[in-house]
C-alpha cells in the first residue's frame, strides 16, 4: 500500500502500527499454541472462580441454589415505603415520579379529607405498571419524601399479565426492609424522610395515609391508647405531645379545626390581596424557577409577612397545635382555596391585614430582594418547618414589623379568645 | 459448458450471525459474492421521535438503549451534547469517573466484539466464552455503581448519579491484575493461528481513502490505517491528561481489524491506570450542585461527539428553550460504518460475509435508532 | 467372536446343537450386540462432547437433568423423538424418507469389522480395512439423498459441499492407511493389531523384545505421518471442527440437515457421532495398537498350557476385558482431542479445506508412500529382493537404519511442503493481479 | 449346500435385473441414479457369492462410493430434473423394438446353442488359489500385467489433467469479480502506465465513491 498520506499528529501518545508479520511461513505452531490454551483452561476449570483477577476457573454460578450477590445500588422495580411504628406510607402523591417518569406508568390520586373534602398530603390509589416500567430509577431520584425507591427483588416473572399492574397494596413495604436491602443509602436521607413524615402525618385526618394492611393493627393501638389517655385525664391538658405517638395527637377536636381553617383563610386572603401575582393555580409547578412568577422583590417581602402574621395568629389561636401551616408556598403545601372568610374569625383577618402594613412599610425601606424564601430546586426542595428563613441581617425592620404584628394580633386574640 | 447463473441468497434477518435484526440480499455467483445490499430497519424504535417528547433528562434512560452493549458511552455523550447546549459545567471527579466508566465499556465491547467475530469464523464460542467472562466482571462494577449491569442510566446533567460505592476500586484494581494475562492470552489463542489467518488475512480490505469516503471511523477507520481517534483528534472531558497510543492496522483487512482492537484494550487498560492514580477526592463532589433535575436550555444547538467504542458516537440537540428538545439527531457510527459493506464485501466468497460483518462490529440498536 | 460364542453355547451349555443353529444364534447374538453398542456410544459422546467443551470455556455443562446431568442424552433422545417430523411439500417424499438410512446403514455397518478386544470381533475380513472405508463413502450418497430432497437452494448447497469435502478427504485417509498396510503386509485389522505388540520396536521386527503391546505404529516417523495425515482426514470426514462445512450454520444454516426434524434429524446426528467413534476407533487400532496395552498379551500368555493350547476361560475373559479396556480409552482420548479440536479453532472456508486437502495432505500421504516403501526395504528385505546394503546388519541396526532414513525424508518433505503450500497461495493472488492487469 | 447358493443367486440376479430395467423406466433422473447405485450393489453382492470378497469390496469401494456420487454430481449440476414434459417413447417404439430384440439374439444364440448347463466341478486341490486376494492381485498387477497397470495409470492422469483444463477453461471464461482492494490496484497500475506515455503527474486524491464500475472480466 502506498504510504498513507493522512499523517496525523497525535498529542500526548504514538501511533503503533499493529505488526501483522503475515509474510513469515507457518507450519502450525500457532494451532499448538492455541491448543496449549484451551487445554490450561480445560485444566483449571475444576476450580471455582469468584474473584476479579482469575482468568481460570469456572465462573458459572448454578443460579437458584447459588445466588449473585446484589450490590445496594441495583434498582429492580419501585416500591413505596411506610413507617413501621406509625404505619404511615410515606408518600404524600406530590405527583413528582408521575411526571418525571419516562414511560409514564406511574399513576395517583390524591387522598380527600372524608369530612371536608379537601385534599390532604396522602395517596389513595398508586399504580406501576410493572410490565411497561424499566426501572430506571429516576422516581427514586425526584420523590422529595423518599417515599419510593428502587427494590432488589427481580423474580417477578407471573403468568397471569394483569398482575403486573401492581397496585399500592402489592407496592408497599415497611422501612426497616428497605434500610436492610440499602443501608448507606437510607442512612444518608433517613433524618429528612422522616422529618417530613411527622409533618404529613399531622396534616393527615384519622387514618388517611396509613397503610392499608396497618389499618386494624394501628385502630386497635389507638383505641388502647385512647384508653391510657382516658385514665390520665386529669393530667394537665397534655402539652404537645412530642414523645407519645403523634397519631393521636393529631386528632382535632372540630372547633380547632375551624380555627385552623380560618387562619388558613386568612393567610390566603392576605396574600391574595397584597401580592400582585397570578394566583398560584398548581399547587405547586415543578419548575422551580417558574418563568412566570417574577414576582416583583417588594411584594415577596408582603408576602412573608403576611405569613408570618397568620403564624402567629394561628398558633395564638389554636393553643396547643404544634403545627403550623406552612407558610411558604412550597411544594407540599395543601392548597389553601380561597373561600370567603367566615364573620366569626374577622379578628384574625384585622390582624393579618395590620402586619401585612407593617410588612409594607418595612419592605419599602430594605434592600433589594431578599433571597427567594424558599431554596428552590435541589434535589429536596422541601420547605424549612417554621421556623423563618435567616433573613439577611439589611432586612432587620421587616422582622422588627413582623414581630410588631405578632404582639398586636395576641393582643386581640387573648381580647376576644375564652 | 458450465453455465453458472448467479444466485440470490438472502442472508436473512434471523440469520445466526447477523449481530441482531439485519438482512443481507447476496447476488452471488457460484461461491463468490457479486453484489450485497443491506436492508435493516428490523430494529427501527422511534428513538429520535420519542425523544422530541421527553424532556432533556427523560432521554437518559433512552439513551442506554441506542448501542446497548456501551450504554455508558451513549449516556456520556448525551450528557456531554446537554452539558454544552445548557451551559453546565461538570466537577472533577465527575469527569474523571466518566472516563472510567467509558473506558470500561470500550474493553467489554472489544472482548466481545473479537469474540463474536471469532464466533462467526466457526470456533465453537470458546474465544467468545473468555470474553464473556471478562464482560461479566465490568458489569458487575456497573451494578454496583448505577444499579444496573447493562441499561446503566449512571450519568446526569452536570456529573453522575451517585458517587463510586467504596468496594468499587479495590475489585477494579483486582480486575485490572487480570486484564493483561487475558489479553495475552486471547493473543495466542488466536494471534497466529493458521486457520484465522487463512480467513483473515486479505479478507474484506477496505482502502484508506475509500474508508475516508465513506466516513467511517473507530477501530475500522483505523484498521485501514488512517491513526485518527476523537479522543486524540479533539480531547474532550479530560482526556488531554492521560497518555495512550493509537494502534493502526496496515492493510485494511479483517486481520489488521482484529489486531487494533486487542491493542486498543491494552491502551484503555493503561488509560484505566492513569485513571486510578490522578481521580481527585470526593471533595469535588460527583455532581454538580446547581445542575438542574429538569434542565432548560436557552435556544440554540449543540453537537458533542465522543470516541465510543464502534466508532464516532455524535449528538446534535437543537432546544427551543422548551424543556423538551426540539430537535435531536444520534450521529451512531455502526449505522455509518455499516455503508461500505457493500464495497468490502465485493469479490470475496460466501464465508467471508459473515467474517467481515463481524470485524466491522455493529449493532442493530445504534443502526435503526 | 463367532467361534468363541459357538464355543460358549455347546461347550458350557452343551446343548449340542446343529452347526447352523449355533451360527445363526451366534450372529444374531454379535448384530444385537452392535446395534445396542452404536446408539450407547452416540449417546455417550453427545453428553461427553457438551461437558468437555464446556470445561473448556470455563463452564459446568449440562449438569441438571439427573446427577451430574447423566440422562441429558435420554432427553435429547426422547426430544428427538417427539418433536413432530415435518417433510417439505415440495419435497420428493421416498427420496427423503431413504436419506437418513442410507446415512445411518452404512455407519453402523462399519462396527462389523472394528476388533473391540484380543479375539472380539465380529466379523473377522481379510479386507477388514478396506471394508471400512468401502461402507463409509456409501453415506456420501445418503447425504447427496438428503440434500437433492429438502428441494431447498441452501440443503443442496450443503449437500454439494460435504459429499465434495468426505470423497477428497477418502484420498489422504486411504493412502495414510495404505503406508501401514504396506508394513504389515496385510489388510485384516486384527493382523494390524497383531503387529503391534513389544515396546516401542514392534516385536515381528525384533522378536526378543518383550512383549509389552506398547509396539504402536506411532513411534514409527512413518507411522507418525500417517497418523496425523489420518486424522487430519478422519476430521474432515467425520466434519469436525476445522472442516464442518456442511452445516455451518454461519454460511448455510444446517447444511443438508436443514428441512429435517424430529428422529430423522436425530438420525442424521446419530450417524455423525457414530462415525466420529469409528473413526477413533479406527485410529486407535491403526495408530495406537487397539486393545493391545501393557499386560493384555501377559493374560493371554498365562492361560496356554501344555494341555489346552488356546488357554483357559478365566484368563481369556482377563485379557479380553483388559484389551477392550484399553481400546476405549484410546478411542474416548481421541474424541477428547476431536473435541478439543472444536474448542480452539475456527473454520476454513471450503475452498481453503479443498486447497488444503489436496495440496497438502495428498502430496504427504504419497511422500509417506514412499518412505513407507523403504521402510520395508530396510527392516525385511534381503539381497534375495536386491536389499544388498544391509545384508550383514542385526534386526537392531535395520530399525534404526529405517529409523533414520525414513525420519529424514518425512521431515524434509513436511518443511518443504509447508513453504510450497505458503507461497502458492500468495503466488495465486499476484498471478490472477498480473492477468488481470494484462488484460485490462 | 448348492441348493440355496442357487436360490441365493437367483434372487440377486433377479433384484440386479429389477434394478436395471427401473433405471431405464422411472421418469425422475435421480430416481434412476439411486436405482443404478442399487444395481451396482446387486454385483457386489455377486461378487460375494463368489467368495471373492476383495473384488466385492473394490466393487462397493469403487462404484458405490465414487462413480455414483460423480453421477449424482453430474446430475444435478447440468439439466432441469423432474422430466415430467419428455416423452418416454419415441412414436416409432415398435421399430426400435424388432431391432434391439435381434442384436439381442445375434448374441445370445450362439451362447445358448452349444451351452451344457453343468457347472464344473470343484478344481482338484492344490491347483493354485486362483487370483481372488488382494496379495495375488498386487503381484499380477506388478508382474505379468505390468502394462496394462501403466497404461491404466496413464489413462486415469489424461483424465484428471484434462478435468482440470476444462475447470480453468470456464474459470477464465466466467466474468471475473474485482475486490474493492484489487480494483484500484488495477487503477493505480493503469494509471503509472499512462503517465509514462503523458508525463504530467496525476496526484491520487482521495477518489470519491466512484460509481458501481463495469468489471472488465
Amino acid at each position: 500500500m502506498t504510504a498513507s498520506p493522512f499523517e496525523i499528529e497525535i498529542p500526548r501518545g504514538r501511533v503503533i502500527e499493529v505488526q501483522r508479520d503475515d509474510t513469515r511461513v507457518r507450519r502450525g505452531g500457532g494451532l499448538l499454541r492455541g491448543m496449549a490454551v484451551v487445554w490450561k483452561h480445560w485444566k483449571e476449570s475444576f476450580k471455582l472462580n469468584r474473584s476479579y483477577s482469575q482468568i481460570h476457573g469456572t465462573f458459572t454460578i448454578e443460579y437458584p441454589e447459588e445466588r449473585p450477590r446484589i450490590p445496594e445500588a441495583y434498582r429492580n422495580m419501585p416500591i413505596l415505603l411506610y413507617d413501621d411504628e406509625t404505619g404511615h406510607e410515606l408518600c404524600t402523591s406530590c405527583f413528582q415520579c408521575e411526571r418525571i417518569c419516562p414511560p409514564q406508568v406511574i399513576h395517583m390520586t390524591q387522598a380527600k379529607d372524608p369530612a371536608t373534602g379537601k385534599p390532604v398530603p396522602a395517596v389513595a390509589e398508586f399504580i406501576i405498571e410493572y410490565d411497561a416500567c424499566m426501572s430506571c430509577g429516576f422516581c427514586a431520584e425526584v420523590c422529595p419524601f423518599d417515599a419510593i425507591k428502587m427494590d432488589h427483588e427481580f423474580e417477578l416473572s407471573t403468568d397471569d399479565h394483569t398482575q403486573l399492574t401492581v397496585h399500592k397494596e402489592q407496592l408497599l413495604r415497611p422501612i426497616s426492609y428497605y434500610a436492610k436491602i440499602a443501608p448507606t443509602m437510607w442512612a444518608e436521607v433517613r433524618e429528612s424522610a422522616l422529618k417530613k413524615l411527622q409533618g404529613n402525618i399531622r396534616r393527615r385526618p384519622d387514618v388517611i395515609g396509613l397503610a392499608p394492611q396497618l389499618t386494624e393493627k394501628i385502630a386497635a393501638r389507638r383505641a388502647e391508647l385512647a384508653a391510657q389517655a382516658a385514665q390520665a385525664a386529669a393530667a394537665a391538658p397534655v402539652a404537645p405531645a412530642a414523645a407519645p405517638a403523634p397519631a393521636e395527637g393529631r386528632k382535632l377536636t372540630p372547633e380547632e379545626k375551624a380555627a385552623k381553617l380560618a387562619a388558613i383563610r386568612a393567610a390566603k386572603a392576605a396574600q391574595a390581596g397584597e401580592s400582585a401575582t397570578p394566583a398560584e393555580a398548581a399547587p405547586a409547578t415543578p419548575s422551580p424557577t417558574p418563568a412566570g412568577e417574577a414576582a416583583p422583590p417588594a411584594d415577596k417581602a408582603a408576602k412573608l409577612a403576611a405569613i408570618r402574621a397568620a403564624n402567629a395568629a394561628k398558633k395564638a389561636a389554636a393553643g396547643e397545635a404544634p403545627a403550623t401551616p406552612p407558610a411558604a408556598p412550597d411544594a407540599s403545601a395543601a392548597e389553601t382555596t380561597p373561600s370567603a372568610a367566615p364573620p366569626s374569625d374577622k379578628a384574625a383577618r384585622l390582624a393579618a391585614i395590620r402586619a401585612a402594613n407593617a410588612a409594607k412599610k418595612a419592605a419599602a425601606g430594605e434592600a433589594p430582594a431578599t433571597p427567594p424564601a424558599t431554596p428552590a430546586g435541589g434535589t429536596a426542595a422541601d420547605a424549612p418547618a417554621d421556623a423563618p428563613p435567616a433573613a439577611p441581617p439589611s432586612d432587620k425592620a421587616a422582622r422588627l414589623a413582623a414581630i410588631r404584628a405578632a404582639n398586636a394580633a395576641k393582643k386581640q386574640q387573648s381580647g376576644d379568645g375564652s | 459448458m458450465l453455465q453458472t447463473q448467479e444466485l440470490q441468497v438472502n442472508i436473512g434477518p434471523q440469520h445466526p450471525s447477523t449481530h441482531g435484526v439485519f438482512r443481507m440480499l447476496v447476488t452471488v455467483d457460484g461461491e463468490t459474492v457479486v453484489d450485497l445490499k443491506p436492508v435493516f430497519g428490523y430494529l427501527h424504535r422511534n428513538h429520535e421521535q420519542i425523544a422530541e417528547a421527553n424532556s432533556y433528562l427523560q432521554n437518559m434512560p433512552y439513551t442506554d438503549r441506542l448501542d446497548y452493549f456501551n450504554s455508558m458511552a451513549n449516556n456520556h455523550a448525551y450528557a456531554m451534547a446537554v452539558e454544552r447546549l445548557a451551559g453546565i459545567e461538570v466537577p472533577e471527579r465527575a469527569e474523571y469517573i466518566r472516563v472510567l466508566m467509558v473506558e470500561l465499556t470500550r474493553i467489554l465491547n472489544h472482548a466481545s466484539a473479537v469474540g463474536f467475530m471469532i464466533n462467526d469464523m466457526g470456533a465453537w464460542q470458546t474465544p467468545l466464552a473468555f470474553g464473556m467472562r471478562e464482560r461479566e466482571k465490568i458489569l458487575d462494577l456497573f451494578e454496583m455503581a448505577s444499579g444496573a449491569r447493562l441499561m446503566c442510566n449512571y450519568f446526569r446533567f452536570g456529573g453522575v448519579v451517585r458517587d463510586l460505592p467504596p468496594e468499587f476500586i479495590p475489585n477494579l484494581r483486582e480486575l485490572l491484575r487480570a486484564l493483561p494475562a487475558y489479553i495475552d492470552e486471547l493473543e495466542r489463542l488466536l494471534r497466529d493461528n493458521e486457520i484465522l489467518l487463512q480467513r483473515a488475512i486479505g479478507i474484506g480490505i477496505l482502502p484508506p481513502e475509500v474508508a475516508l469516503s465513506y466516513g467511517v471511523s473507530g477501530p475500522v477507520l483505523r484498521g485501514s490505517g488512517i491513526p485518527y481517534d476523537v479522543r486524540k483528534a479533539e480531547p474532550y472531558s479530560v482526556y488531554d491528561r492521560f497518555d495512550f497510543d493509537v494502534p493502526v492496522g496496515k492493510v485494511g483487512d479483517v486481520y489488521d481489524r482484529f489486531l487494533v482492537r486487542i491493542e486498543e484494550m491494552r491502551q484503555s487498560k493503561r488509560i484505566i491506570e492513569q485513571v486510578l492514580e490522578q481521580l481527585p477526592d470526593a471533595k469535588g463532589g460527583h455532581i454538580n450542585p446547581k445542575a438542574r433535575q429538569n434542565v432548560r436550555p436557552p435556544v440554540g444547538d449543540a453537537y458533542a461527539r465522543i470516541e465510543s467504542p464502534k466508532g464516532e458516537l455524535g449528538f446534535y440537540l437543537v432546544s427551543d428553550g422548551s424543556t423538551r428538545p426540539y430537535r435531536y439527531k444520534v450521529r451512531a457510527p455502526s449505522f455509518i460504518n455499516l455503508t461500505p459493506l457493500a464495497d468490502m464485501c465485493r469479490g470475496y466468497k460466501v464465508a467471508d460475509i459473515v467474517v467481515i460483518l463481524g470485524s466491522i462490529d455493529i449493532v442493530m440498536g445504534e443502526v435503526d435508532r | 467372536m463367532y467361534d468363541m460364542l459357538a464355543a460358549l453355547i455347546n461347550g458350557a451349555l452343551g446343548w449340542g446343537w446343529p452347526e447352523w443353529a449355533l451360527n445363526l444364534l451366534s450372529y444374531i447374538l454379535i448384530v444385537t450386540i452392535v446395534l445396542v453398542v452404536a446408539p450407547l456410544q452416540m449417546l455417550f459422546f453427545t453428553y461427553y462432547e457438551r461437558r468437555v467443551i464446556a470445561r473448556m470455556q470455563d463452564r459446568v455443562g449440562p449438569n441438571r437433568v439427573g446427577p451430574e446431568g447423566i440422562w441429558q442424552p435420554i432427553a435429547d433422545g426422547v426430544k428427538m423423538f417427539t418433536k413432530e417430523d415435518i417433510v417439505p411439500q415440495a419435497a420428493d417424499r421416498i427420496v427423503h424418507f431413504l436419506a437418513p438410512c442410507v446415512v445411518v446403514a452404512p455407519t453402523v455397518l462399519m462396527f462389523a469389522v472394528v476388533p473391540w478386544g484380543p479375539g472380539m470381533v465380529p466379523v473377522d475380513l481379510p479386507t477388514g480395512l478396506l471394508f471400512f472405508f468401502a461402507i463409509s463413502s456409501i453415506s456420501a450418497v445418503g447425504l447427496m439423498m438428503a440434500g437433492w430432497a429438502s428441494n431447498n437452494k441452501f440443503s443442496l448447497l450443503g449437500a454439494m459441499r460435504a459429499v465434495a469435502q468426505m470423497v477428497s478427504y477418502e484420498i489422504p485417509a486411504v493412502l495414510s492407511l495404505i503406508a501401514i498396510v504396506m508394513i504389515v503386509g496385510s489388510l485384516s485389522i486384527n493382523e494390524i493389531i497383531a503387529y503391534q505388540t513389544g515396546l516401542i520396536i514392534s516385536n515381528r521386527d525384533l522378536p526378543g523384545i518383550p512383549d509389552l503391546g506398547l509396539g504402536w505404529f506411532v513411534f514409527t516417523p512413518v507411522g507418525f505421518v500417517a497418523f496425523i495425515a489420518f486424522f487430519i482426514a478422519a476430521l474432515a470426514e467425520g466434519e469436525r471442527t476445522p472442516f464442518d462445512i456442511p452445516e455451518a450454520d454461519s454460511e448455510i444454516v444446517a447444511g443438508y440437515m436443514t428441512e429435517y426434524s424430529g428422529m430423522k434429524f436425530g438420525l442424521f446426528y446419530l450417524a455423525q457421532y457414530v462415525l466420529n467413534f469409528l473413526l477413533c476407533a479406527i485410529t486407535a487400532i491403526i495408530f495406537f495398537g487397539g486393545w493391545q496395552g501393557p499386560g493384555v498379551g501377559w493374560l493371554y500368555a498365562q492361560g496356554i498350557t501344555p494341555d489346552n493350547p488356546n488357554g483357559n476361560g478365566l484368563f481369556n475373559v482377563l485379557a479380553g476385558v483388559l484389551g477392550v479396556f484399553y481400546f476405549l480409552l484410546k478411542t474416548y482420548i481421541f474424541f477428547f482431542v476431536m473435541v478439543w479440536l472444536r474448542g480452539a479453532f475456527p473454520r476454513l472456508r471450503i475452498d481453503q479445506l479443498m486447497d488444503f486437502g489436496w495440496k497438502f495432505l495428498i502430496p504427504l500421504t504419497l511422500a509417506n508412500l514412499f518412505s513407507a516403501a523403504l521402510w520395508v526395504a530396510f527392516t525385511r528385505w534381503g539381497p534375495a529382493e536386491g536389499m544388498l546394503i544391509t545384508v550383514g546388519w542385526s534386526p537392531v541396526l535395520r530399525w534404526l537404519a529405517a529409523f533414520v532414513v525414513t525420519l529424514a525424508i518425512n521431515l524434509g518433505v513436511y518443511l518443504w511442503l509447508t513453504r510450497v503450500y505458503a507461497a502458492s497461495q500468495a503466488e495465486r493472488r499476484r498471478a490472477e493481479l498480473e492477468e488481470l492487469s494484462a488484460a485490462a | 449346500m448348492e441348493v440355496v447358493v442357487q436360490v441365493v443367486f437367483g434372487l440377486i440376479a433377479l433384484f440386479i435385473l429389477v434394478a436395471a430395467a427401473m433405471v431405464v423406466s422411472v421418469r425422475n433422473v435421480i430416481h434412476s441414479a439411486l436405482w443404478l447405485i442399487a444395481c451396482f450393489f446387486g454385483v457386489g453382492a455377486l461378487y460375494l457369492l463368489l467368495q471373492a470378497e476383495f473384488l466385492a469390496v473394490v466393487q462397493v469401494l469403487v462404484y458405490v462410493g465414487a462413480v455414483s456420487v460423480l453421477i449424482l454430481f453430474a446430475i444435478m449440476l447440468t439439466r432441469q430434473i423432474s422430466g415430467e414434459g419428455v416423452r418416454q417413447l419415441t412414436s416409432r417404439w415398435p421399430v426400435v423394438l424388432v431391432v434391439t430384440v435381434l442384436l439381442f439374439a445375434t448374441v445370445m444364440a450362439p451362447t445358448l446353442i452349444n451351452q451344457q448347463w453343468n457347472v464344473p466341478p470343484a478344481p482338484p486341490l492344490g491347483t493354485p488359489e486362483p487370483i481372488a486376494g488382494p496379495a495375488e492381485l498386487g503381484r499380477g498387477f506388478v508382474n505379468e500385467f505390468l502394462i496394462q497397470f501403466q497404461v491404466v495409470g496413464v489413462l486415469l492422469t489424461v483424465a484428471l489433467i484434462g478435468a482440470i483444463v476444462i475447470a480453468f477453461e470456464e474459470r477464465a471464461r466466467r466474468r471475473r469479480v474485482l475486490t474493492l482492494a484489487e480494483e484500484l490496484e488495477l487503477k493505480r497500475l493503469r494509471e503509472r502506465a499512462t503517465q509514462t506515455e503523458t508525463p504530467e503527474p496525476v496526484e491520487a486524491e482521495p477518489v470519491a465513491r466512484e460509481t458501481r464500475p463495469a468489471s472488465e472480466g
